[in-house]
């Protein structure tokens, strides 16, 4: 029997995750039971990727305006002014699952994916950036693991040719069954060149281009419980493979025909694939959509209806053309070796039509898709209370070197050159800095401006105390782009959480997006586009909650930025943001306290707002006018970390003090926020200008020629000896 | 001994590189070419003797190993076997 | 002639990415814009130097470089070559120019198996007369970014000795301050760049458009380049 | 009709791949293993009946564009040549 005259029961639709409610809802809404392609198109849309039905009432707590916003959420991707007419257009996503199925596969498309988000919007991809998370260093999946999402990052950003400039990496058990891999890309656009995915014109063309459709992505599992799963199924492949060549050309092609002003709208074809970009354009429009389906380009035979709309094939998108642009835009995609392909107009009816083999295959109406689509709140509690962690010595009577050469080995703070070293960080040569430091820097190209760009989160932090973690990730991120001497502009965010059906994890979600909004909304940096991704569990346990914040910024003329590297020996080092008299740190779920302490979870460093912002403009402003040499915020093993790193980076060595007092283990080493550590010329001039500000900053030292670190009077330690352990690290776990 | 794993992906798994192939036959003036798909082929020399073993031992490595089998499907061939 | 009166083409495949790169690289030094050329085209108007990017060419399917080395607009290449003109070919552009055998060897995957981006220290070899040594001195030491996942130089023994009796080498890895082995990819003889047995076509894997200034962390590609392109119109 | 074009490595071609493969092998535990050599497999459906003919032209196809005889040897295969 045909596959539109099947009919659907509630069995079906359990079977594709939909609740009793939310069936009755659409039989209620159509007034008819909905036979296959049309349920799968319900639940599409109504799951939790593309309905945000757990978190959309929390998302819209978060700051999402400001004077330099151009473009916020509900686009593809954000928007901001950064002067000249020009718009950073960003967005981060997750591709957790897929990533864990097929390590290369599902981290390339992921790449893939957000790549297609951004020039979607009219915008010339610039800078990758990426956010991972992986198990124990020791567990058995882990290599395998890192291994093949490093390359597949790599596989596709090089292959395309878009700098990967940066990121973050942990390793924690959590992880293990269940990584994170959320990919970050960032393009430039002219702000009155931005393009919109609302579909207009009633009669207007539809037009899908790119790569033909395949069986790929479409959710094996679901298909196989469900009774009309034919023999075959299950053996179909359910993860997607990405074609960085075909994504490339799809890029140029699109970037080429938006500069000839035929381009309605356009919305690139991600989760649920043709179902999601017809639906969005059309509601966003107002209007309908019709579709004839034996026209979509396809690289199978015989692939129905439901097969049609819910395959996840990469490189394709949906387009709305000027009625009279047509033969313009196949010149350009033929040109390109790509399928162009007229596939249905726009509509007034306000329903998506679909036509198959002659038949009506679906007509539903849109409004309940979109509008209908369930909003949860779901129960959460009040975040538990942690105990503070005296700060105190727990790793016996070692030296202060002695713990920095085991901690600067520790998997958390090792250096990622074996894996950075994997991307491409330099093509199209406008990479000023790229990974290894703390902001990438990315010139705009034939200007003397620059972008500086950070993701970040510390998932301990916020396990402890899921809204000060919040915070704290906003915070980071925030120095992280002070530090190189840039102002920070806007943030996305991928919110990676287990099952928001359980109050516990709720309640992680919920504080730590209400953390995010007080820093985003404090930090002058909104919220312009992001990504949800729940249920990220094995077994019923949930991994460590991971808000990650991806920030851009902006820093007028490139020459002026500072790097981490000391940069001559006689300097002076200070911590701005810490009193002279201080003698001890917060080593409460610090690096040191995972290292050298028990398991449970301690209270973590408060955040400060005000301080923050106090401290990062008098950063920014001083690398700026040249007072400030070099720059590193203080954050994962604190104070002494930080200057490791610094003279690591550089060919000079330090001779570091804490005042009359012994250094301590937790001053060396706690993790206090909303400090850098940095170098000048100039220590009056520095000190003076600190008061001005109300500003606290202590002299710590001194930049040597030697090649060694030294810690008070006599407890000093080569140089060599730290890079050793500190690159060796990475390199040994993936021998 | 030797064994030859031959792997391949699953059908409905897209193949780029096929597609680009058949492009390029195409261009190069070979426009019999219907359509192109590429796989790997490993050869492996193994110290065993008994045909039947050798066979065991190298699904083994193909499920750990060799191939990649969300993706791929393998065949394994022993050119003595029947000798 | 001056180098601004000097006529640039640049090729480009589907999937070349370092184009605009090289193009933006000689304008600074030429002050003149080069030539984009598509694969399709059949002919090349005259030039002085042909330049094959970096990139994926046709996504580097099958072997790098090798359907980009039987496009259309290769046969003009090697026409112009065939003339005595000047190509040089960077990366993939590299792996092109063995494709069609402008320069010896096969550039093979990485040993490490990676793709490696970083830094690498290079020695200019005593070569051949070529246009793209003779600006530098025999030992003189360049640091500039490699990008590649099959730098890998290969050639049978009789192949590689033939190549250094004929001087054909003209770069090798070398130790010096970049991070990592001197040698990044396993290539034999630490070969980095080879030349044609005449001299005027060169193939290199690191990327000179990459170090054409202190802020991108480097001038050594424009030290490279720019004598390479005063030799050519002296 | 179908044509299987395999390519290997010709001898003396290192395969830093290969080398990879066997070691990962002896880490896994099968030390069994004494070399290990990495080729393609390159599956061709063609218009083409005649399988004389067919082996005439997927020869052609592979001096021209699916081998580097620099490093690389090929061999043909025609599944239903004789039948
Ligand atoms: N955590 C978040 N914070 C702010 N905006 C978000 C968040 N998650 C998703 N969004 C926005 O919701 C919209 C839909 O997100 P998504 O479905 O991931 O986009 P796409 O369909 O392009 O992948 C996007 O505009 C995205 O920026
Ligand atoms: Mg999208």
């Amino acid at each position: 029997m045909s596959e539109s005259a099947e009919v659907m029961t509630f069995d079906n639709a359990a079977a594709m995750g939909l609740s009793r409610a939310e069936w009755d809802l659409i039989e209620k809404r159509l007034g008819r039971t909905p036979n296959l392609c049309e349920l799968g198109i319900f639940s599409a849309m109504w799951s939790e990727h593309c309905s945000y039905k757990s978190s959309k009432k929390w998302l819209k707590t978060l700051p999402v305006d400001g004077p330099q916003v151009v473009q916020g959420p509900g686009e593809n991707a954000g928007a901001v002014d950064i002067g000249d007419g020009l718009s950073a257009i960003f967005k981060i996503e997750s591709h957790n699952h897929p990533s864990f199925i097929e390590p290369y596969q599902g981290a390339a498309t992921g790449v893939g994916g957000i790549l297609r988000d951004v020039f979607t919007m009219g915008a010339r991809p610039i800078a990758l950036l990426n956010a991972l998370r992986f198990g124990d260093a020791d567990h058995e999946k882990t290599r395998h693991l890192v291994g093949g999402v490093v390359a597949g990052i790599g596989g596709y950003g090089n292959c395309i040719g878009i700098p990967t400039v940066g990121g973050e990496v942990n390793f924690n058990k959590s992880y293990n069954g269940n990584i994170l891999v959320n990919a970050m890309a960032v393009g430039l656009a002219n702000s009155d060149r931005i393009f919109r995915s609302a579909a207009t014109g009633p009669g207007n063309p539809v037009i899908y281009v790119g790569a033909k459709t395949g069986r790929d992505g479409i959710h094996g599992a679901t298909m196989a419980s469900a009774e009309f799963s034919d023999e075959t199924e299950s053996k179909r492949p359910t993860v997607q493979v990405g074609d960085p060549f075909t994504g490339k050309l799809l890029m140029e092609a699109c970037l080429e025909l938006m500069a000839s002003d035929s381009v309605l709208s356009i919305q690139d074809m991600g989760a649920a694939g043709l179902t999601s970009s017809s639906v969005e354009m059309a509601s966003k429009g107002g209007l309908g959509m019709e579709i004839d389906l034996d026209l979509v380009p396809a690289r199978e035979a015989e692939m129905s209806a439901y097969e049609l709309m819910l395959s996840e094939s990469q490189e394709r998108m949906l387009m709305v053309l000027k009625p009279d642009a047509t033969e313009t835009a196949r010149a350009i995609f033929d040109k390109w070796d790509l399928d162009f392909m007229p596939i249905g107009k726009v509509t007034e009816t306000g329903r998506l039509v679909l036509l198959k083999d002659g038949g009506i295959a679906c007509d539903i109406p849109i409004g309940p898709l979109v509008d209908d689509a369930p909003e949860y709140d779901r129960p959460h509690h009040d975040a538990p209370t942690r105990p503070v962690f005296a700060s105190q010595n727990l790793a016996g009577d070692k030296s202060v070197s002695a713990v920095l050469l085991e901690m600067i080995g520790h998997i958390d703070l090792a250096s990622r050159r074996w894996i950075y070293e994997q991307y491409d960080s330099q093509v199209m040569a406008d990479t000023l800095a790229g990974p290894g430091g703390d902001a990438a820097l990315v010139r705009v190209h034939g200007s003397r401006r620059g972008l500086a760009l950070t993701t970040d989160c510390t998932p301990r932090y916020v396990e402890s105390d899921p809204k000060t973690g919040g915070m704290q990730a906003v915070a980071e991120a925030y120095r992280n782009i002070s530090a190189v001497g840039a102002t920070p502009l806007a943030i996305t965010n991928n919110l990676n959480f287990g099952n928001p059906e359980k109050p516990e994890i709720m309640t992680q979600l919920v504080q730590s997006v209400i953390g995010m909004g007080d820093a985003a909304r404090h930090l002058n940096t909104p919220v312009v586009s992001g990504n949800v991704s729940l249920y990220n569990e094995t077994d019923g346990t949930a991994i460590q909650p991971c808000p990650v914040i991806g920030m851009v910024g902006v820093i007028d003329d490139v020459a002026t930025a500072a790097g981490t590297a000391f940069t001559a020996a006689g300097e002076t080092i200070f911590v701005v943001g810490q009193t002279a008299n201080k003698t001890d740190g917060w080593l409460g779920a610090s690096i040191y306290q995972a290292h050298y302490g028990d398991a449970t979870i301690y209270a973590v460093p408060p955040v400060d707002l005000d301080a923050e912002e106090r401290h990062g403009t008098f950063v920014r402003t001083h690398i700026v006018n040249g007072l400030i040499t070099a720059a590193h915020d203080i954050s994962d093993g604190g104070l002494a970390v930080a200057v490791t790193e610094m003279a690591m980076h550089s060919k000079f060595g330090a001779a570091i003090d804490a005042g009359d007092d012994a250094i301590s283990h937790s001053w060396a080493f706690g993790e206090d926020q909303g400090r850098y550590i940095v170098t000048t010329q100039d220590a009056a001039g520095l000190a003076a200008a600190a008061a001005t500000a109300g500003v606290e900053v202590t002299k710590i030292g001194v930049v040597t020629d030697r090649q060694e670190l030294k810690f008070g009077a006599a407890d000093t330690i080569s140089l060599a000896a730290l890079i050793e352990a500190y690159e060796g690290r990475l390199p040994a776990l993936m021998a | 001994m030797q064994a030859i794993v031959n792997i391949s992906l699953k059908n409905g798994v897209l193949d780029p590189q096929g597609r680009a192939i058949s492009h390029a036959l195409g261009d190069l003036g070979f426009s019999e070419v219907a359509d192109v798909r590429v796989g790997k082929q490993i050869q492996l020399d193994i110290d065993e003797t008994d045909p039947a073993r050798l066979r065991q031992r190298v699904a083994r490595m193909c499920e750990t190993l060799l191939s990649n089998t969300v993706i791929e499907d393998y065949s394994i061939e022993i050119p003595d076997e029947n000798k | 002639m001056t180098l601004s009166a000097m006529r640039v083409a640049i090729i480009v495949f589907p999937g070349s990415n370092c184009d605009r790169d090289m193009m933006v690289a000689i304008e600074q030094l030429t002050s003149r814009r080069p030539a984009l050329v598509w694969h399709k085209e059949t002919s090349l108007d005259p030039v002085d130097l042909v330049i094959i990017p970096g990139g994926f060419s046709f996504g580097d399917y099958l072997r790098c470089g090798a359907l980009a080395g039987r496009s259309s607009v290769m046969h003009a290449v090697l026409d112009h070559a065939a003339r005595g003109g000047a190509v040089m070919g960077i990366c993939n552009g590299f792996q092109v120019l063995t494709e069609t055998g402008m320069v010896p060897g096969v550039l093979i995957r990485n040993a490490g198996l990676k793709f490696a981006c970083r830094n690498v220290d290079l020695a200019v070899c005593d070569t051949v007369a070529s246009p793209f040594t003779s600006g530098l001195a025999a030992g003189q030491h360049l640091t500039i970014p490699i990008a590649h996942n099959e730098g890998n130089y290969f050639a049978d023994a009789d192949e590689l000795r033939r190549i250094e009796d004929n001087g054909q080498v003209a770069f090798r890895y070398v130790a010096g301050a970049a991070f990592g082995p001197a040698n990044p990819n396993g290539a034999a003889n630490d070969i980095a760049g080879v030349l044609s047995p005449n001299g005027r076509v060169m193939g290199m894997m690191p990327h000179p458009e990459r170090a054409m200034s202190p802020e991108q962390g480097g001038s050594d590609g424009a030290l490279f380049m720019s004598k390479a392109l005063e030799s050519l119109v002296s």
